[in-house]
């Protein structure tokens, strides 16, 4: 019944309701196309974002995951995206220093017109995504898949 | 268990056909805890919204996932929804399979599974969804609007007119804005003023509006219907109750200023008011400070205040300035060594001004015309009676004071004349005696009484005066004896103090000191005894152990002593002193080079070792330092003395028994004339406070120094200093005639008019004078007024851009006839100051070629904005006709880039002034020079593409707007964004166009961008309207999307509060069981008024003790987790 | 005060003048010049003309020199030519690492991009050498008004010229007010008075010079200072052939800065060469020197 | 030695005396065990009791932690601290965790205990705030290496990075340890803990101790004040400070130098704080 479907990543976006939700659903009024492998949580303000999520993500079996807000200035609450600034600077750094490839956690600001930047930045980032392949590292059901190669019976 | 019915909607097609619905039905059927699916041709459709509400009631639904467009478009309608049935209106979510699914992707199949993807995420979330509910706050039915332009009057009308109280607060003196400023408004050219003036009247008689000028917004807490405000209301040093208005403080004030509303082309006073019309009438004096030459001075003598009414041929007033301080304007004008001059800010850009000089003048004038007078004593006689012990400048000026204040002094001098220093120690050269005579006659007229020949500890003492009923003494005699030089021999015969042999001399015993005179010091007392023995015959050499660099004498009286003859060995110490047969001969002395500087600075001498050498000598004066005379107060029973013997005495004059006061020379060692006066002043102040119990301030009033940065006196005429006439030389070198011969009143004006006016306001308080009302209040503070409003109003306008540091090319503001386009607004307007004649700023002729140039500094990203201003291009065809218009036979060009002309009759007007004969030229202006009288504009027509160049009479630049200044601070202030630019930011550009993001927050006019005054209008009335609509509750509706501390987790860190952009969150104590004892603790906790929901709280907290409600820690991870399924 | 010094080829020619006052000011004041051993041609309008390549490899050759020799002085230069084509060269060495690379490759040496070229202007204008100036100063040019004229190639590409205003640069003015004289506020400061192409096209650059000579005289210039030895060429020996074909007026004596300030410490007119100029400019001098001398 | 001896002799004099004159309730200090080369904390209430203190170079453990465990706070605790401990007090009064007047500090400068790992990068080994100072002031020794170890890791691969931190986490226990020694884990409830919100699984596999161990390197990575108790107290020996200290090299290449816990008034928590200015890479 099931035909073998290309592989394709799981690729989580988190995106503040007043800039880059609002660039997103521009870009589909205007009918722009991106790859189907974006998710978009919508979050009042990029600074919602618990930088846990983005461990929660990887951990779970997400492939990418973006941060994306207003750009610095624009913040509808003002100085929310500072903070997401800084605490993603630091968490994505952490993150490769932990082995994860960079481009597997970006963040991104993209304003609530910019749906051009919006469906660039969702192509290219699902390519590279594509192109590095599964992530497995400190995920689930990879290091069950693991444990099961591994065993001595097989 | 929850019961989730999730609703699939086709919507139309624009779903349909991108999204297999049938598979996401299906496929939703089986998520967990999904009661009931089904799918919608139009869900939000009146019949689409009804099978929902069916469904609920059927299924029993308690939580509902609808699958349609983007929740920002529908989230509230099927909230709304909601409300009508059993389930609580945040047990919703909306999956977005249009705009983010059905209209983005190609593949059908793909965006199936993504749609499902996208259902399942909300699925999963709605099942961690809570009930929510809002909560009520009150509204305070009164409006701030900031700023009195345009905007913020017609906003203020509106909203009073609706019937609600509003505070109108106002940066300037007066309400009116930019638009006053202006002549005629395009396209209609009715008179600016005569459609705005009745505004600024309504406003300030509706009796809802309060109007608060000179006023700025300095603090806003709270949040929509319940804000409080903490504004300044800055000090205007008139007490506005009492002005009326008339004018006759500015008719008194010799300031000069620059004219803000003029934009600088005209002058008015320091105290002034905006512009005739203004509103409130009332006079404001503009007040920067103290002028640096007052700041500094000792005693703080209003310098500029004598020089501003010098300036003006008010020289009586001017004397009668220095006289609030000290009678001693002959005296100080000749001796005052004037730091006032030293911290003159015209140091800054040339020479300081001879204030010293201008306030001789004063009084060589008085004395000349016969005009100086007697100083009438107003106040009422007082009984108690004060002694004061010596009569040099500190004592005679405390006796000055005093009797000022009606007191009964008398002065006891030891010497037979009154005067001490200034008369023993000044030479007559210096200082003409009978000045000093004729000024201490002035104290005496006011019934001082001066007793000379009366020697404290011989001829009086302290038990003895009490005994006659003196109830409080000054000891201020001076310090009159030498400093020894501790070399041996000292005692020889022909070795005399400085201060000896300056008192024999001064007080007429004709001193011989012989042919060879060697002076040992290099202060002033040293000049002083050098040049004094100079004209005594002898030939004079100084003797100083530092180099000249490092003397502490004023460098002109060094450079007088030179030009007279004296001379200097530099870098020379006595060793030893010599003598025959007990008479000087010669004096050893030794070459030193300069060492380490010492703590001060100094680099102190070291000897050079095998340098000795004699020099021959017949007198040799000491002036190497004064001491006070101890014996005789010691006599009198006074010993209280520091470690420098000198009298013990506080900053304030007090000693340590309570009805003696001691100051000048005896308490600070040798220092200066006008640091005596203002001791003496300070002792009387203190004297006063001691026998009357109060407690007024020793120092008199002052504000803080005024500093003038030289780049502000960039555009200031140099003018040279005025040169001190002086006697021929070799009068100067033989007799004891005063040197110099002081100003004529021609050079005393002018130097006057050399005067910056750095404080603006010259404190000389003519103005206090002529105000009949009694209505200036000199010493005005700033008043901080806290009020409670429900709304805030931003119309704070704009400015224009500061083209000079922009355009170097366009002369960057040096040639005075490039002027912007709201100066020729002033020139063309009948109460400008060319009273509607366009003249130009250089020299007051009418210019026949005018060139226009539009978007300076729009619309050029490189240089200046990105934005166009959108008024230019009407404004600057508004200009062409004026110029057309009012000047006969004049041209007129106007350089373009575009002409936008986008309004109700513009087009016709730029029509009407081309028809005028305005030359439009399409391109820019790349250079202007001046060059013989013209302005030479070189620029290009892009339409013909050649290079253009017009010789110009007057430039006019129609410069961009930019936000007013300060925006950025209020912003802050308030909570709301800008662009960019510094342009405030709309709620939404479309549909919330005068809102802020800010709730209860609203725009008007150019703070929020570049418009005309319609448009301007048109916002105002727009946020007056939003204003009423929200005073129409009284009570409000809160989102209940916002943040929630769990208090069991949270530790009360506070890392949460520095988060929160609202300063929703504080830290509170709560009480806690531990064990069978309650201990207090702080937690956090959130106004449900202030939070907005950005959630950048939940965001940072570790342990997740503060969550967003409806977007909670929970709701998310298992979002997360459903998209990674 | 220690600078390596690129002199460039004019000094060793037509601005001799430049090259002997700059000498003179620069031992006076204790400022120390450290000519670049095997220095050459910046190749000047010529080089950039004929390939980019050739200009910036000129110049970055004299800059590795520089750089090699004395590592941590700033290359000071006289000619507003010289510095124009050795800034340009500094900044495409600093503008990217593959640009640098290719210049090391271009030149065969290493090089790195380290040591600043400045003018004169910035050389003299500094506070210390400000200082030594006025100290130096015994026959102060009371009064004399000059224009001073910085050229295009001192303020021009403003991203690569110097720190001055480009519109309206001061640094020439600020220095020679330190000897007396009184400079002008005037229009044409840094317009271009036509350079080589007085050689190449003179129709179209003797009118750059009138121009200049016209405003610095309707602003009421006694003379004109300069910073560039092509400038003083063209400005000077214009002025008496303009004066014969259009019947103006020009009585503008043209001088290095550099000669204003060594006159001013005392070197007479012809030690630095003030002889040698096309139009006289000795007599004005001559006069102001006396005149100077009881002024103050 | 002797100079130590005299030390602990003053020691116990000032601890004597600050609980005989009540001061203090009881003084938080090291004591002796049954093994001469181990101390342990110890809570001294009465005077006589003060002989038991101990300073020597094996007074190793960190006591800033214990005051959390005195809700009541009855009477102000008297603390034993050195330059670590002191930091930690710090920090604990600017997390609002401690009041300054609620404790004694009894400064001790350190030259270092036994362990050499925690001790071996100390910066501070004065106490940098204190109510009374036993002993002399030592002299502080630069530390250069506070980032060497750090900049070797980031060398590695994407690969070998994640190879070398499986096997760590491979390791781990989550028995917790770290987190309850660390003096800036001062939540009320751990996330680690809360299994409901679903911050962190049960299971015990690389993946989610992973997790714990990453996300409390970044809950305490702009607090740590690098005193090295977690890698102490840890059964399996794992390097945990060489995670901490990446957050610290990061954030003080970012937002500038930063040491935790230097005085009352430090800066707020990095996270809890931004600047207009910081770097911007996600244009």
């Amino acid at each position: 019944m099931s035909v073998i479907k290309e592989w394709e990543p799981k690729i989580l976006v988190f995106t503040c309701n007043w800039c880059t939700y609002t660039g997103a659903d521009l870009a589909g009024l205007n009918r722009m196309k991106y790859p189907e492998n974006v998710r978009l949580v919508r979050v009042p303000c990029s600074s919602r974002v618990n930088p846990q999520f983005i461990l929660r993500a990887f951990m779970k079996g997400c492939d990418g995951v973006l941060v994306c807000g207003c750009h610095p200035g624009d913040c509808h609450y003002v100085s929310g995206n500072y903070f997401t600034r800084r605490r993603f600077m630091l968490m994505q750094r952490l993150l490769e220093y932990n082995g994860v490839d960079p481009a597997r956690f970006q963040a991104r600001w993209i304003s609530g017109s910019e749906a051009a930047k919006f469906r660039d930045t969702m192509i290219r980032v699902s390519k590279e995504i594509k192109a590095l392949g599964p992530n497995t590292k400190f995920r689930e059901d990879w290091y069950v898949k693991e444990a099961i190669a591994n065993e001595p019976s097989k | 268990m929850s019961r989730i019915g999730v609703f699939v909607c086709h919507c139309g097609s624009n779903i349909a056909s991108g999204v297999h619905i049938d598979k996401v039905v299906e496929a939703a059927k089986l998520f967990p805890n999904v009661v009931y699916c089904e799918d919608n041709k139009y869900t939000c459709s009146e019949p689409g919204q009804f099978k929902i509400k069916a469904a609920i009631v059927e299924h029993r639904l308690d939580r509902v996932v609808v699958c349609t467009c983007s929740p920002r478009m529908h989230e509230s309608t099927f909230r709304k929804m909601l409300k009508g049935t059993t389930i609580n209106p945040y047990m919703l979510e909306v999956a977005n399979l249009r705009e983010q699914c059905s209209w983005v992707h190609t593949d059908k199949d793909k965006a199936t599974d993504k749609a499902i993807s996208l259902v399942r995420m909300a699925a999963a979330k709605v099942n961690e969804n809570t009930s929510l509910f809002p909560s009520k706050i009150k509204v305070t039915k009164r409006a701030l609007v900031i700023g009195g332009g345009i905007a913020g009057m017609q906003t203020a009308l509106d909203i009073a007119d609706a019937g609600h109280q509003v505070t109108l607060v106002e940066r300037e003196p007066s309400i009116g804005g930019k638009m006053v400023m202006l002549d005629k408004t395009f396209p209609t050219m009715d008179c600016s003023a005569c459609i705005s003036t009745p505004k600024m009247v309504e406003c300030s008689s509706h009796p809802n509006i309060t109007i608060m000028t000179s006023s700025e917004v300095e603090k806003v807490d709270g949040y929509i219907g319940n804000f409080q405000a903490i504004i300044r209301q800055k000090a205007r040093y008139v007490d506005h109750s009492l002005c009326k208005g008339c004018s006759d403080c500015m008719d008194a004030c010799p300031v000069q200023a620059r004219n803000n509303f003029d934009l600088g082309l005209g002058k008015r006073k320091a105290v002034y008011t905006l512009f005739p019309q203004a509103v409130p009438n009332k006079a404001v004096i503009e007040k920067k400070g103290a002028s640096p030459c007052k700041f500094n001075c000792p005693a703080h003598l209003d310098a500029h205040g004598y020089m501003a009414l010098t300036g003006v041929g008010r020289y009586e007033e001017a004397l009668g300035v220095v006289r609030r301080t000290t009678p001693f304007a002959g005296v100080l004008g000749r001796v005052c060594f004037h730091p006032c001059e030293e911290n003159c800010s015209r140091n800054k850009i040339d020479q300081p001004l001879a204030i010293a000089t201008v306030k001789r003048f004063l009084a060589d004038n008085a004395r000349k015309s016969g005009k100086l007078g007697k100083i009438a004593v107003t106040a009422e006689p007082k009984d108690q009676k004060i002694a004061i012990i010596g009569s040099g400048p500190a004592g005679l000026n405390c006796a000055y004071m005093l009797a000022l204040e009606g007191y009964k002094v008398t002065v006891f001098e030891a010497l037979p004349k009154p005067g001490g220093m200034l008369k023993v120690g000044i030479p007559d050269y210096r200082l003409d005696k009978a000045v000093l005579a004729e000024e201490i006659k002035l104290i005496e007229d006011m019934g001082v009484e001066i007793k000379c020949n009366t020697r404290i500890g011989k001829d009086i003492s302290f038990k003895a005066l009490r005994g006659k009923g003196y109830k409080a003494f000054f000891i201020a005699i001076g310090a009159h004896t030498d400093s020894k030089l501790n070399v041996p021999g000292e005692d020889a015969l022909g070795v005399v103090a400085g201060v000896d042999f300056l008192r024999e001399s001064n007080l007429g015993n004709n001193p011989k000191p012989g042919k060879r005179v060697i002076v040992v010091g290099g202060g002033n007392v040293a000049m002083d005894a050098a040049r004094t023995a100079l004209r005594l015959g002898s030939d004079v050499t100084v003797l100083y152990r530092r180099s000249e660099a490092e003397m502490p004498a004023n460098a002109l009286e060094i450079d007088h002593a030179r030009e007279e003859g004296v001379k200097f060995e530099f870098l020379a110490a006595p060793m030893e002193i010599i003598s025959e047969n007990g008479k000087l001969s010669g004096v050893k002395s030794i070459r030193n080079r300069l060492g380490e500087p010492d703590a001060k600075g100094r680099r102190s001498p070291v000897p050079i070792p095998g340098s000795e050498f004699i020099l021959g000598v017949d007198t040799l004066i000491k002036a190497i330092g004064q001491k006070v005379v101890q014996e005789d107060l010691t006599a009198a029973g006074f010993t209280l003395y520091d470690r420098w013997g000198n009298i013990a005495a506080n900053a304030e004059t007090k000693t340590e028994l309570a009805d003696v006061f001691a100051g000048g020379d005896a308490q600070t060692g040798p220092a200066t004339v006008i640091e005596a006066i203002a001791a003496g002043n300070k002792a009387a102040k203190a004297i006063m406070n001691y026998l009357e119990g109060t407690e007024l301030p020793i120092e008199p009033y002052l504000m803080p120094e005024a500093t003038v940065e030289a780049d502000e006196l960039k555009n200031v005429p140099r003018a040279a200093r005025g040169r001190m006439p002086m006697i021929p030389i070799q009068d100067r070198r033989s007799t004891f005639k005063e040197a110099e011969l002081g100003f004529d009143e021609k050079t005393a004006v002018a130097e006057a008019l050399r005067c910056v006016n750095c404080a603006v306001c010259s404190e000389c308080r003519a103005c206090e004078t002529a105000c009949q009302s009694k209505a200036i209040l000199r010493e005005q503070e700033d008043e901080l007024i806290t009020q409670d409003f429900g709304a805030i109003v931003v119309t704070t306008g704009y400015e224009l851009i500061d083209w000079a540091p922009l355009y170097g090319e366009y002369g960057g503001g040096r040639y005075p006839d490039v002027i912007t386009g709201l100066q020729f607004e002033r020139l063309v307007n009948a109460s400008g100051p060319t009273e509607g004649h366009i003249l130009r700023p250089s020299d007051q002729t009418e210019p026949k070629n005018v060139v226009i140039i539009k978007c300076v500094g729009s619309r050029d990203e490189n240089k200046g904005k990105a934005y166009c201003s959108r008024a230019c291009c009407m404004y600057g065809a508004k200009h062409a006709h004026q110029v057309l218009d009012k000047i006969p036979d004049s041209r007129c060009y106007v350089f373009y880039m575009d002409v936008r002309t986008a309004g109700k009759g513009y087009e016709e007007f730029y029509g009407r002034t081309r028809e005028d004969g305005a030359m439009y030229l399409r391109g820019r202006v790349a250079k202007i020079y001046q060059e013989g009288g013209k302005l030479i504009c070189k620029g290009e027509d892009s339409l013909l593409g050649k290079a253009v160049t017009v010789e110009a009479d007057m430039v006019v630049l129609e410069t961009a707007m930019v936000p007013s200044p300060g925006v950025v601070k209020l912003a802050g202030i308030l909570g709301i964004s800008t662009d960019p630019d510094k342009w405030l930011n709309e709620a939404h550009p479309k549909l919330r166009p005068v809102e802020t993001n800010s709730a209860g927050i609203f725009l008007a006019g150019t703070c929020q961008g570049p418009k005309d005054i319609p448009d301007t209008v048109a916002q105002a009335g727009a946020a007056a309207a939003k204003v009423s609509a929200l005073f129409s509750n009284d009570e409000l509706e809160t989102n209940p999307m916002i943040s929630k501390v769990i208090d069991e987790k949270c530790s009360g860190c506070g890392l949460c509060v520095g988060c929160c952009p609202y300063t929703a969150i504080s830290l509170q104590e709560i009480e806690e069981r531990v064990g069978a004892l309650r201990v207090k603790r702080l937690v956090a906790s959130v106004n449900h008024a202030l939070c907005q929901g950005c959630g950048a709280c939940a965001g940072a907290c570790r342990p997740g003790a503060i969550d967003l409600q409806g977007f909670s820690n929970r709701q998310l991870l298992e979002e997360v987790d459903a998209l990674c399924l | 005060m220690k600078y390596s010094y690129f002199p460039g080829c004019a000094m060793k020619g037509a601005g001799k003048a430049y090259d002997f006052s700059i000498k003179y000011v620069t031992k006076k004041i204790g400022m120390e010049l450290l000519e670049i051993d095997d220095w050459n041609c910046c190749g000047a309008t010529a080089a950039h003309s004929t390939s980019a390549d050739l200009a910036l490899g000129l110049n970055a050759r004299t800059l590795a020199l520089a750089e090699a020799q004395y590592p941590d002085l700033e290359i000071a230069v006289p000619c507003a030519a010289c510095y124009s084509a050795l800034r340009s060269a500094l900044f495409s060495a600093r503008s990217s690492k593959e640009k640098l690379a290719k210049i090391q490759d271009l030149i065969e040496m290493p090089y790195e991009g380290k040591n600043e070229v400045i003018s004169f202007l910035e050389t003299f204008s500094r506070p210390d050498a400000m200082k030594a100036i006025t100290e130096n100063v015994v026959k102060p040019l009371g009064g004399l008004k000059v224009a001073c004229y910085y050229g295009c190639l001192t303020s021009r590409p403003a991203k690569i010229a110097g720190p001055d205003d480009v519109e309206n640069p001061m640094q020439m003015d600020d220095i020679v007010a330190l000897t007396g004289a009184i400079s002008v506020d005037w229009a044409f400061k840094t317009e271009c008075c036509g350079g080589a192409h007085h050689v190449s096209y003179q129709k179209g650059a003797v009118p750059l010079v009138d121009r200049i000579l016209r405003n610095a005289q309707a602003n009421g210039a006694e003379a004109i200072a300069t910073a560039c030895p092509l400038c003083c060429l063209n400005l000077d020996m214009r002025q008496g052939e303009l004066n014969k074909k259009n019947g103006t007026d020009y009585n503008i004596p043209i001088y290095y800065f550099t000669e204003l300030l060594a006159m001013s410490m005392g070197a007479t007119p012809k030690e630095v060469g003030v002889e040698k100029h096309f139009f006289p400019a000795l007599s004005l001098m001559e006069k102001y020197l006396v005149k100077g001398g009881s002024a103050v | 030695m002797s100079q130590v001896n005299e030390m602990q002799a003053q020691l116990r004099k000032v601890a004597a005396e600050l609980l005989e004159n009540d001061t203090v309730g009881y003084i938080i200090g090291w004591g002796a065990t049954r093994f001469p080369d181990r101390t342990t904390p110890v809570f001294i209430h009465e005077a006589k009791d003060a002989d038991k203190l101990m300073w020597n170079e094996y007074c190793v453990n960190g006591l800033a932690k214990y005051v959390l465990d005195d809700k009541i706070k009855a009477k102000k605790i008297g603390i034993c601290i050195r330059g670590c401990d002191s930091r930690a007090i710090n920090r604990l009064i600017i997390d609002n965790q401690i009041k300054r007047e609620n404790v004694y500090l009894i400064g001790l400068p350190c030259e270092g205990k036994a362990d050499k790992i925690k001790c071996g990068k100390c910066a501070h080994k004065n106490p940098v705030i204190h109510d009374v100072l036993i002993g002399d002031l030592v002299a502080e020794t630069p530390v250069t290496d506070r980032f060497k170890a750090v900049e070797d890791q980031e060398k590695l691969t994407s690969d070998e990075k994640h190879a070398y931190w499986k096997g760590v986490y491979d390791k781990c226990i989550r028995c917790f340890a770290c987190r309850n020694v660390c003096p800036v884990c001062s939540c009320k409830e751990c996330f680690a803990d809360q299994y409901r919100v679903g911050w962190q699984g049960k299971q015990n596999n690389s993946t989610e101790n992973w997790n714990y161990g990453l996300t409390r390197s970044y809950h305490v990575g702009d607090r740590c004040v690098e005193c090295g108790e977690c890698e102490r107290v840890c059964p399996m020996d794992l390097p945990l400070m060489l995670q901490n200290r990446k957050m610290l090299k990061d954030i003080n290449e970012l937002f500038g130098d930063y040491e935790c816990g230097l005085s009352e008034e430090d800066r707020a928590p990095i996270l809890g704080d931004y600047d207009l200015s910081d770097r911007d890479e996600f244009m």
